[in-house]
């Protein structure tokens, strides 16, 4: 190092120290909570939290361009594009953090354990003492040095992550882009292709409407009080944001029953309504359907 | 610089593998004669080499030598001292009968396949010249590097060979043979392979040693032992001991030494008997060969270190092999075994390190190619004639088949090296040079001439004499071809039985050299006649007779 | 004349070569070459017996020098022949009687289709046996003996389809092997010794070398001889090789063959002088084998098998003469040659007898064959008369010399050697006497020619219809000639070697003679020899002459029935040796298939269920993979820094 | 304070990202987390490129940025098809990875 200018210094200013702790465990938590929180909407969020503090800690390290790219490019731009594609996938859409790989956890802990120990084990041993802050380098301003050094050093890395990029967002519209082969189908043909086949002869089961809800994330349900599946959207059901009301149903189901036995006041034998679950549980599509189109 | 004579014997067999591959399907005969005409050139460039060399010229002769890969100082440098022209010699003299042995090798599997580019008989023979060249070459090379890739490069061709070509299936189903053969080849690979690779880390270690003492690393033989004689390059013990082993363990493989033999009886047993003559013959020789060669020359102390294991196994091997001779019930497994106790005798010579021995060892290389040659070729004859490899399924056959029956017994009398016959004078070579040394086993290994007979006459008994069997009663003598294939070799065997000179004068030279690098003498006799030259002897009266009694001789 | 020598060799080699390569155009004339090139060499033998006796008794030895053979380092091996007094011996014996027998089987062998073949072996077995006793060097020696081997092997086994011959054969050449063994050693010990193993340079000076060396080369010749000459242990081969056609009982298994060990042991004579022990083992072997032989010869109804017996030991007397050193050599050889002619003799009697009687062996069913066979009767007669040592024949001659020997030995082994040497003569008498009578004396006791089927001994070409009742006729000129030949042998050859000790004086140069001091008299000894003989020969007349002989063999004493079974050699073999090496390569293809190759598969197994288990690992969740690269990191990290830190 | 406790913080920031990649099932929860290590490398660069008192670490962190860019449009858009496809965004949905 040319110890010259800028004297090695080796410590910095408390300022900077008292901003590091605290923002640090900012950081720390952010990242925590990125990887422990069930849904991926907090997951982002924490994420974008750490990466603003991140985006300080640039700053406080002389390094502003990035501190700005940092925030601008990352949590303004890639965070987004995160955000969207949770929303896609849906928001609401949870994940049981119960581990199926047996062991999986333990052995992460301890890889991560031992790493995380080694590696700071390794820059304990680098001799790191002392540092020369970037007075001299940034002297002729950050933006401007950095430009100097992408323009002519490394040129044609710049030149090359320039192809990357025009690749990434070209493989991004291939890859998302669906192609529509054949002619949509019209009503007319679809309907004449069920008759054919003898499936869902009538159109599908719409979904449940009641008095307190209306939406197309409610299964309607079948005479037994059960859910039908085909009654909603499958992307709903593949986000998990179906919600069920067939519990509520057959509990007022069972509440009119006995309402009715004691206005009619004479007794049923037993399992009636059993019986009757059983013959709905059987009841085959069209049974179902029938109850649909009564809808 | 001069005509490169080596290279051209390895590259004419190389260019004539590749002739024969490229001859169309429709015409298999034409590739036959193709090979045969291959095969043929290199026996006359052989012979060249045979009148080029100079027996009392310097240590290696014909040499060439040119930069290969600067980086590891690797050279192609080739050679031959008197050992290796005489195992060329012999490999050239073997490849043709070979060929012609296995004329119809490859025919059953010629329309296996229906489509147009199924060549089965140009594949075969192809192969064969192929092993051909890179035993010639590695025969050769004097260049550690050099040898190995050529020593490892002949394990594909004969995969090839053991996997793809085999007997008529005989009793056992298609399958089952199909299996078996399979089976074979891959027990062939793996254990050479195992053995290769044991012996690439010795090679590379040996360039690490090289490189150490001689600044630059160096594979070239003669630079090593050079620098070895000149004190410039002096291994530690420990790692001579383990480079020597890693060498020594490949070279075991290959020349079956008990106990790595099992490979052995299986690829002979279910590759045709022309492919069992190229194993046990030609290909195993390399490794007998490059023990003299490479193992005794580069680590002469660590040679001497081994000797006594070496020995011992090289004991068992003899005694084993013939004994399991004895219990086989398949002719060809038997061969195998008898050649596994014949590699025991010549790895017996090359380390009892006398003249005698070595010299025995390097005339057995070659005697016991021509004999096993004679005894396989015939015994295949005869089972392609029955089908059947079972020693049971024979009997009588000399009296159906006279001529068979009789160069089957000359085949097997020399491989039981009866005097007259060459394998005589090199087992006994080897075992006077190993018991100069050391009696004891001297004296077991004389065991080894017992058996034997034990299991040559019994395979003799039992396949040519007795009652004809009605299977065999219709059995056709020796065709032309057959009898163009044995006859030399069986004159061949007679006249270097009676007449080794020609053979010993090139060897011997090239023993002597080895043992003075390994710096061994022959041990004196106790009591060396001063003249070995005939005078005549009359019994002196004086403690003539033991009792004192007074004897008149005058 | 030293070029003569060579051709000895070669006359009969060219006949094999030319015979067994020649094919069938030769089948018509091929017999006819053979014997007029094995009269060739014994022609030229005499011409250099001629030549030899012109020379003055110490210069008699030629040596031709043809070329150097093996030449490796100090091991200096030559094609070189020696033609002294001793190998003209033999050489005059072998190529004589061999002419005789040649004569012989053209008309004994006359019906087989591959008589061609039989003789090239003939002639194989000429060039062989005159190579070995020619050899001027131990490992020339060694060729010549396998040689002959071989010859004995082809020859034993010539009927190939009767696997009782095949049999036969291949023991006949094991056994020889065993003593080959024991040739080789020696002969390496030799060259570890001496530096070379010509005969000259070790006899001359067998002496320098320690005894313990000589004892242990003597030992091995001895089992060398052993092998060759079935002397016990190495005996049991003889008997079965009776499965050969008789002219090769005759000329290999009674005339030469059998008689190399005794050659070989007169040879080495230098060393077994300085090798008392060695020499003392030789006597006791001697000894042994020439009871052994006797008692078995007693016991056996075959009468090839008989004269097996007997030959065994007779050449018990020439070991037991051999190891008695210089007193004995000279007698060995001397009865050697006389037991060739009159052993021949008996031999081709017996085959003349079987020609005639549908090659009937048992002598059972012989009887009365005097007049039917006059002159195989009176030649046969005068063998049997030789051997048994009739004063004034052939044997007498030469055995009681032995006998003498034997005594001379001094102390009580004299004592013993010369009383065994008695006992043999006497069973001699006896057994020979047996013979003699139960073939040509007594009443007919023929019997109709076996089924060929069931009694596969039968030599093919002979015609016999089964059921066909034997009609005894003289054989044929060319088989009666040999004969009466071999009978002036045994007749008068005895005789002429002691007319004022010619051969004594012949072979002394080479093989040194002393006169031992026996306890007993000469006449004493003779006289003995005459009464056991006659008490041999009164117990046989007892047995045989006054009371006929059943036709089926009576259950006999244990001895009997011991003898008849070889004396239980073969049984002990089977035992001792056989079996166990049955059991033992059985168990060792047992082991190379389960064992040594079963710790390869067994590797190979073991690889493929670990492999197995790590397949496991791969269950496809790339969390799994990753958590293997983030532990892979660490461990990266750890060998850094600890790289760093060393 | 030395800036190597930056280093510290960055190597934790790895870690707990590497932690996360192994434990989280859900794919864009994984892509988060490589989002943060890529982060936490850039913290160290930057933080270098001031001990060592030249602007290249600076470089080298931009440049990362640049391409995690293309590598989380890349991904994501691999992402969303999958989902399409297979309605789940589990990267242990099916182990795919075993033949």
């Amino acid at each position: 190092m040319s110890g010259a200018l800028a004297a090695a210094a080796s410590t910095t200013s408390t300022g900077e120290a008292v901003q590091f702790w605290v923002l640090g465990t900012v950081a720390v938590i952010g990242a925590l909570c990125t990887i422990l929180m069930r849904k991926a909407v907090h997951s982002a969020l924490s994420l974008a939290g750490t990466m603003i503090v991140l985006a300080v800690f640039y700053l406080a390290n002389g390094a502003y361009f990035l501190g700005v790219v940092q925030i601008v490019v990352y949590t303004g731009a890639i965070m987004m594009l995160f955000l969207f594609v949770v929303m896609l996938v849906g928001v609401t859409a949870a994940d049981s953090l119960k581990e199926t790989l047996k062991g999986q956890r333990w052995l992460a802990a301890l890889c991560g354990l031992g790493f995380g120990i080694l590696l700071c084990a390794g820059i304990g041993n680098a001799s790191l003492k002392t540092f020369d802050g970037l007075g001299q380098a940034n002297s002729g301003g950050n933006v401007e040095g950095l430009a100097a050094l992408v323009f002519t050093k490394y040129v044609f890395a710049f030149e090359i992550t320039g192809a990357l990029l025009i690749t990434a967002a070209v493989g991004a519209m291939v890859l998302t882009h669906r192609e529509r082969t054949e002619r949509a189908r019209s009503q007319r043909e679809q309907s004449e292709e069920r008759v054919r086949t003898g499936k869902h002869v009538p159109p599908l089961p719409a979904p449940g409407v009641y008095a307190r809800h209306n939406a197309v994330d409610i299964p309607g349900l079948l005479p037994d009080g059960t859910t039908s599946e085909l009654s909603v959207n499958a992307t709903l059901r593949g986000r998990g944001q179906v919600r069920d009301v067939s519990g509520e149903a057959l509990a007022e189901l069972a509440a009119l029953e006995q309402r009715s036995e004691r206005w009619l006041g004479r007794r049923k034998p037993e399992g009636t309504e059993a019986e009757g679950a059983e013959g709905a549980a059987g009841a085959s599509e069209d049974a179902e359907h029938r109850k649909g189109a009564a809808k | 610089m001069s005509f490169p004579l080596l290279t051209a014997t390895a590259a004419v067999p190389a260019l004539g593998a590749v002739a024969t591959a490229a001859v169309p399907a429709a015409r298999r005969a034409a590739a036959k004669w193709v090979a045969l005409a291959f095969s043929l050139v290199t026996l006359a460039l052989a012979a060249v080499i045979l009148v080029r060399f100079d027996p009392d010229g310097g240590r290696f002769q014909l040499t060439e030598s040119h930069a290969w890969i600067k980086d590891f100082g690797v050279r192609y440098e080739l050679g031959v001292d008197g050992i290796a022209v005489a195992l060329i010699a012999l490999t050239a003299v073997l490849i043709p009968f070979i060929i012609l042995a296995g004329w119809h090798d490859a025919d059953p599997l010629e329309g296996a396949r229906p489509n147009r580019r199924w060549r089965p008989t140009q594949g075969f023979f192809a192969l064969i010249l192929l092993v051909e060249a890179m035993v010639v070459i590695s025969f050769e090379a004097t260049d550690v590097f050099v040898f190995y890739i050529f020593f490892e490069a002949m394990l594909i061709p004969m995969y090839f060979l053991i996997g793809g070509f085999g007997d008529r299936a005989g009793e056992r189903s298609e399958e089952e043979t199909a299996t078996q053969r399979s089976y074979a080849a891959v027990k062939f690979l793996l254990y050479n392979l195992a053995g290769g690779l044991i012996m690439l880390a010795a090679v590379v270690g040996l360039y690490a040693v090289t490189a150490d003492d001689l600044g630059t690393g160096t594979f070239s033989l003669q630079q090593i032992v050079d620098a070895r004689a000149s004190g410039q390059l002096d291994m530690a013990a420990s790692t001579e001991r383990l480079l020597f082993l890693g060498f020594f363990f490949a070279f075991a493989v290959k020349a079956p030494l008990w106990p790595l033999h099992t490979w052995l009886p299986n690829a002979m047993g279910e590759s045709t008997s022309p492919v069992a003559v190229l194993i046990t013959a030609v290909v195993d020789k390399v490794g007998t060969f490059a023990m003299l060669r490479f193992c005794l020359q580069l680590f002469p102390e660590a040679s001497k270190w081994a000797t006594p294991v070496i020995l011992v196994l090289a004991l068992i091997s003899i005694i084993y092999g013939a004994l399991l001779a004895i219990g086989q019930r398949d002719i060809k497994r038997l061969i195998a075994y008898a050649s596994i106790s014949h590699f025991g005798f010549i790895i017996l010579g090359i380390f009892a390190m006398t003249t005698q021995g070595q010299g025995g060892a390097t005339l057995y290389m070659v005697n016991h190619g021509i004999s096993t040659a004679a005894l396989m070729l015939v015994a295949g004859f005869l089972i392609t004639r029955r089908g059947s490899r079972l020693i049971a399924d024979y009997g009588g056959v000399q009296k159906v088949a006279p001529v068979l029956a009789g160069t089957f017994l000359i085949g097997g009398l020399a491989t039981l090296s009866l005097p007259g016959l060459a394998p005589f004078i090199s087992e006994f070579l080897v075992l006077v040079g190993a018991f100069a040394r050391y009696p004891v086993a001297g004296v077991i290994a004389t065991l080894g001439i017992v058996l034997a007979a034990l299991y040559v006459l019994i395979l003799y008994q039992r396949t040519m004499t007795g009652p004809v069997k009605e299977e065999v009663r219709s059995m056709p003598d020796l065709r032309p071809r057959e009898l163009l294939v044995v006859a030399p070799l069986i004159a061949l065997l007679l006249f270097l039985g009676v007449y080794p000179k020609p053979l010993t004068a090139i060897v011997n030279p090239a023993v002597d050299h080895t043992l003075s690098v390994v710096d061994e003498k022959d041990p004196k006799p106790d009591h060396p006649v001063t003249d070995a030259g005939w005078f005549h002897y009359s019994p002196k009266p004086e403690g003539a007779s033991h009792d004192g009694a007074s004897g008149g001789a005058k | 004349m030293e070029n003569l020598i060579g051709l000895l060799v070669a006359a009969p080699l060219l006949g094999a070569a030319v015979l067994l390569c020649g094919g069938r155009r030769l089948d018509r004339t091929g017999h006819y070459l053979g014997t007029v090139l094995a009269g060739a060499s014994f022609v030229i033998g005499a011409v250099l017996f001629a030549d030899m006796l012109g020379r003055g008794e110490h210069d008699r030895a030629l040596h031709s020098q043809v070329f150097s053979w093996i030449p490796v380092g100090g091991f200096r091996a030559d094609v070189a022949f020696q033609l002294d007094q001793l190998s003209m011996t033999f050489v005059l014996l072998i190529s004589g009687v061999g002419t005789l027998i040649h004569i012989y089987s053209i008309g004994y062998m006359e019906h087989d289709e591959r008589r061609r073949r039989f003789f090239g072996y003939l002639n194989l077995f000429l060039a062989a046996m005159l190579l070995l006793v020619l050899a001027d060097n131990y490992l020339l020696l060694y060729v010549g003996w396998e040689g002959v081997g071989l010859a004995s092997y082809l020859l034993i086994g010539f009927w190939q389809h009767k696997p009782s011959a095949a049999t036969a054969a291949k023991k006949a050449f094991i056994v020889n092997r065993v003593g080959d063994m024991g040739l080789s050693i020696a002969i390496m010990l030799m060259f570890t010794t001496f530096g070379t193993f010509a005969f000259a340079p070790v006899l001359a000076n067998a002496e320098d070398a320690s005894e313990g060396k000589l004892t242990a080369i003597g030992l091995m010749l001895l089992l060398a001889a052993c092998g060759k000459s079935a002397q016990v242990p190495l005996q049991s081969w003889l008997g079965d090789a009776m499965e050969g056609p008789t002219p090769v009982s005759a000329l290999i298994h009674a005339a030469t063959m059998v008689t190399a060990g005794v050659y070989l042991i007169t040879r080495s004579g230098a060393i077994f002088n300085a090798a008392p022990d060695a020499q003392a083992a030789v006597v006791a072997v001697g000894a042994v084998t020439l009871l052994f032989g006797a008692i078995v010869g007693c016991a056996k109804d075959d009468i090839k098998k008989a004269l097996a017996g007997s030959t065994m030991s007779q050449i018990g007397y020439m070991i037991l003469a051999a190891g008695l050193g210089p007193v004995g050599y000279v007698f060995a050889i001397m009865h050697l040659v006389t037991h060739g002619f009159f052993k021949a003799g008996l031999f081709l009697g017996a085959g003349s007898v079987m020609h005639g009687m549908n090659d009937e062996v048992d002598m059972r069913k012989y009887g009365g064959l005097r007049k039917y066979m006059p002159v195989t009767f009176v030649t046969f007669g005068l063998g049997y008369l030789a051997i048994i040592g009739f004063p004034g024949l052939s044997g007498f001659w030469s055995k009681d010399k032995i006998i003498e020997a034997a005594f001379a030995k001094g102390g009580t082994e004299g004592w013993i050697l010369g009383g065994a040497a008695l006992l043999g003569a006497a069973i001699t008498a006896y057994y020979m006497t047996r013979v003699m009578l139960m073939t040509f004396f007594g009443e007919k006791r023929w019997e109709p020619a076996p089924d060929p089927d069931k009694a596969p001994s039968v030599e093919p070409g002979i015609e016999v219809r089964p059921g066909e009742m034997p009609h005894p006729h003289e054989s044929p000129k060319s088989m009666t000639i040999p004969m009466v030949v071999l009978a002036f042998g045994s007749v008068f050859a005895g005789g002429l070697f002691s007319l004022n000790d010619a051969f004594l004086k012949w072979l002394e140069p080479v093989t040194g003679h002393s006169h031992g001091h026996s306890p007993l008299s000469a006449a004493t000894v003779t006289a003995g020899t005459m009464v056991v003989l006659a008490i041999g020969v009164a117990l046989a007349w007892a047995q045989y002459g006054r009371k006929p002989v059943p036709r089926t063999a009576p259950r006999g004493s244990l001895l009997t029935r011991a003898a008849r079974r070889d004396l239980l050699q073969d049984d002990f073999n089977h035992v001792a040796l056989v079996q166990p090496g049955r059991y033992l390569t059985r168990g060792l293809v047992y082991v190379d298939h389960k064992l040594v190759d079963g710790v390869v598969n067994g590797t190979a197994a073991g690889v493929g269920g670990l492999s197995g288990r790590l397949r496991k690992l791969q269950n496809g969740y790339a969390r799994t993979y990753a958590v293997s690269m983030f532990g892979g990191t660490a461990v990266l990290i750890a060998a850094t820094l600890l790289m760093r830190a060393v | 304070m030395n800036p190597v406790n930056y280093l510290y913080l960055a190597a934790l920031l790895f870690t707990i990202g590497a932690a996360g990649v192994v434990i989280r099932r859900n794919a864009i929860v994984l892509f988060m987390c490589v989002e943060l290590m890529l982060n936490a490398c850039n913290l160290a660069f930057v933080t270098f490129s001031r001990l060592h008192g030249n602007l290249d670490g600076q470089i080298i962190a931009f440049f990362t940025m640049v391409v995690a860019a293309a590598e989380v449009v890349v991904g994501l858009a691999i992402i969303v098809t999958v989902f399409r496809s297979r309605h789940s965004a589990s990267v242990d949905d099916a182990s795919l990875m075993k033949l």
